[in-house]
């Protein structure tokens, strides 16, 4: 079986990977109001190869965008387990990494890195679509170089 | 002669088809539809993905610090909410706030309006699967955001309503550039007319889906555009005028058909009532304070309060329980979605066909972090 | 323009009613537990066909629960609100399903968050919270910033 | 309808494209927006203001140098920036500066040395 695969160089085998993040389309509140101009015509994520995918199956990247509660924490964990690898976790604001504006709820998760492993933090609450952008490309370069993801 | 196929019906077993969390045209709502076939029979809601408490982390925090909470309750129309709070702390602690202050607060939730109508274009035509209609509404949307940036400082949560006024003034020039937005977003409005609203896979799609007539939609607590397109002729803003909505001379549009068609209708005609209102307000603007500071932390008397404004998507309510400190008591925040998704879609549903679904879910513009708080 | 329906509320129900604020156009009072349905009722049919809101406050020091129902007539142009008191123990009130539809939700919420039952609602499972096991969280007695400082934080 | 409507799209192919080339061009950044905030030593008298009004509790006193100065954690932040209004001494302040992204999660906290632009 293991001659069947295409024997790439590791050059392309990483730079068509960094080219074609597709998302899985699991967008939740506050991040999402910012992936819009992605998603739109405004800055266009398509020109990077990114594009939002209904399956979680052929999704390279997955966006955990603002605030989980306990309740999609579960969902995102299984999400995550669905997604072949590689794959990456982009979180987006505050809240995912401590809480943020809801630091003292009852309702939602603190660290999200405790249940799925994430790989670039993108600030701001929630962050400006140049900062989603400068994440991207962060994220992109990070791959171009052999970053394998989990 | 062949036999006819078609004579025999098709035998279906009753069914649970799940629609969301993880769903392009869900938002982050998740429902169980019971189908027979193609028909759906039931709809259990499931809501909850977005809770976060809200009523709860405002009992804790001073009512600056909530002023800056409360525009994360609805990410689409963040200026309503802060709006309302802002009012209902004015109201129980008995003061007004200055004019020029009450001015620039309804300019900014007209626009605040307009972009939550606009994004609603985009999502609608996404859930028709009208892909050029959503890359061109959200491309627009970054105009009004922009106004908002330069205004306010911020781009989606403005943080910029507080009990006793707004931060901050008009910069210089922001009233020629936005009637410059303003221009460019009626010539646009041309544009989605033919584009989305006289389409025919648009009309078709719409027309006489989802319809409930006036009766039915008042038991079920149907508010703002959505009433009004059953023929009920109701608007906080003109009813129980607040802030600078006095000033301003619109009229609320109505319709009689009460189906996803006259809502989408509705909602194309309040862009154009708000940008002549966003027009009128900036032509009147008085001088004068914009703020009253002490206000922020002010305390709040023994006794409670109820405010409610017209959000983007319906009556949104806020009553306050103070009991003499500077924090709230208990804040009770009535969302327009909170019954447009959990009792109105249930019914719409009942009944409609499956391919249907999406296209009622968003003919009522619903909000999902707006239902859950 | 409210001062006409508050007066002949008083003359049908002249002995639940306590506490009229009464302005120009919003009039709040407070119904004795027994007949707020039946007055309910009666200001449905005099117009007030839009049941805003129902919600709860929570009175931890005088032992009570007061339930507030928000209504709106859309042809009147008038906005009410009926507050209603029931001790804390035993928290339960009718429900008022049969007359606005869209209070089983309402209703539906406040059970999840304060614990109250409303007779006669036909469903009242859990909304929102999903494998909730602590006391309903909008009471006042439960502190969300220790539970959170207990249960994320490692009791720090 | 007219027959020649269809071709109107044509037009559209020498107008201005809505989409910005993000990571070459960018549009010019707004004043007084709400950013990341920056920090005169100078002027800092160590009150403590910024740390009690903050809605998130992201701020927290801390010794530096000798005397005392707040240390923020941006990722509890949410960028409201009442740290900067309330700020007695005006030593507090946002800059329009938005660009925060990292892959480890102990960049975010910003302490005095940081904020001040001291250290990168």
């Amino acid at each position: 079986m293991e001659s069947l695969r295409p024997k790439w160089g590791t050059r392309s085998k990483n730079e068509a990977r960094a080219w074609s993040l597709w998302v899985v389309n699991y967008f939740n509140s506050c991040g999402f109001i910012e992936l819009l101009p992605w998603v739109g015509s405004g800055y266009d994520m398509e020109r990077f190869g990114i594009l939002a995918v209904g399956s979680p199956r052929h999704a390279d990247v997955l966006v955990v965008a603002g605030y989980i509660t306990k309740k999609a924490a579960k969902r995102v964990k299984m999400i995550y387990d669905e997604m072949p690898s590689p794959k990456y976790v982009m979180a987006l604001g505050s809240c995912p990494m401590t809480g943020g504006m809801y630091w003292d709820s009852y309702s939602t998760v603190k660290r999200i890195d405790e249940y799925v492993p994430v790989d670039v933090w993108i600030l701001g609450c929630p962050p400006k679509p140049e900062n989603v952008g400068h994440g991207i490309v962060m994220a992109m370069k990070a791959i171009k170089g052999g970053f394998e993801g989990h | 002669m062949e036999e006819n196929v078609l004579e025999k019906e098709i035998f279906f077993p009753t069914m649970l088809v799940p629609f969301g969390p993880q769903h392009p045209a869900s938002g982050h709502f998740h429902a169980m539809l019971k189908c027979d076939g193609e028909q759906v029979v039931e709809l259990i809601p499931y809501p909850g993905y977005l809770h976060r408490g809200f009523e709860k982390l405002m009992e804790y925090r001073l009512h600056v610090q909530n002023s800056m909470l409360v525009d994360r309750i609805c990410v689409l129309d963040p200026f309503a909410n802060e709006m309302g709070y802002a009012n209902v702390v004015e109201k129980a602690v008995g003061v007004e706030a200055p004019e020029k202050g009450k001015f620039i607060r309804t300019i900014m939730a007209e626009l605040g309006r307009i972009l939550s109508h606009i994004t609603w274009i985009g999502v609608l035509s996404m859930a028709l699967g009208l892909d050029s209609g959503t890359r061109i509404a959200w491309g627009d949307r970054e105009k009004i955001i922009r106004l908002n940036e330069i205004a306010t400082g911020g781009r989606i949560y403005p943080c910029f309503f507080v009990p006793g006024g707004v931060r901050r003034g008009f910069p210089e020039g922001f009233k020629e550039k936005a009637l410059k937005v303003l221009d460019y977003l009626e010539k646009q409005l041309n544009l989605y007319d033919n584009l989305v609203f006289q389409n025919k896979t648009v009309h078709v799609r719409l027309e006489r889906v989802g319809v409930f007539d006036s009766k039915e939609a008042a038991a079920l607590g149907a508010t703002g555009p959505n009433l009004r397109a059953c023929g009920i002729d109701t608007d906080v803003r003109r009813d129980e005028p607040y802030d600078a909505y006095p000033e301003a001379d619109f009229k609320a549009v109505t319709m009689k058909e009460g189906d996803g068609y006259a809502r989408a209708l509705c909602r194309r005609g309040e862009i154009s009532e708000s940008i002549s209102m966003v027009r009128q307000l900036l032509e009147k603007m008085p001088r004068g304070k914009i703020r009253i500071k002490e206000l922020a932390l002010a305390k709040a008397p023994v006794g409670d309060a109820h405010f409610c404004c017209e959000s983007a998507r319906g009556e949104l309510c806020f009553y306050m329980v103070s009991d003499g400190t500077n924090k709230p008591y208990r804040v009770k925040v009535r969302g327009p979605s909170f019954s447009h998704t959990l009792s109105e879609f249930p019914y719409l549903v009942r009944g409609a066909s499956i391919a249907d679904v999406p296209a009622i879910y968003w003919s009522l513009d619903p909000c999902p972090s707006d239902m859950d708080r | 323009m409210s001062e006409e329906i508050t007066s002949s509320l008083k003359s049908n129900f002249p002995a639940s009613i306590t506490g009229i604020v009464s302005e120009d156009k919003n009039f709040s009072l407070t119904a004795k537990k027994e007949e707020f349905c039946e007055m309910l009722s009666w200001l449905k049919d005099s117009g007030f066909d839009h049941l805003s809101d129902v919600t709860c406050v929570d009175f931890i020091e005088e032992k009570e629960f007061e339930v507030i129902y928000h209504l709106w007539s859309h042809t009147r142009k008038l906005r009410g609100a009926v507050k209603v008191r029931i001790p804390r123990e035993s928290p339960s009130i009718r429900s008022v399903v049969d007359l606005w539809a869209g209070a089983q939700i309402h209703e539906r919420e406040n059970h999840e968050m304060f614990g109250i039952n409303f007779d006669g609602n036909p469903n009242l499972s859990p909304l929102f919270l999903e494998d909730w096991e602590e006391i309903p969280p909008f009471r006042k007695d439960f502190n969300s910033r220790e539970y959170v400082k207990k249960k994320y934080y490692g009791g720090e | 309808m007219s027959i020649s409507k269809p071709f109107s799209i044509v037009k559209h192919l020498f107008k201005k494209p809505m989409t910005l080339a993000f990571p070459f061009e960018a549009l010019e950044p707004v004043t007084d927006y709400r950013g990341r905030q920056v920090l005169d030593l100078e002027r800092c008298v160590g009150c403590g203001t910024c740390a009690w009004i903050c809605p998130n509790e992201a701020i927290e006193i801390v010794e530096y140098n000798g005397r005392k100065y707040p240390k923020i954690h941006l990722g509890k932040c949410c960028f409201c920036g009442l740290c900067a209004e309330y700020c007695p001494s005006e030593a507090l302040k946002m800059t329009a500066e938005a660009m925060i992204s990292m892959f480890n999660k102990a960049e975010a906290v910003y302490g005095p040395d940081k904020l001040s632009g001291k250290a990168k």
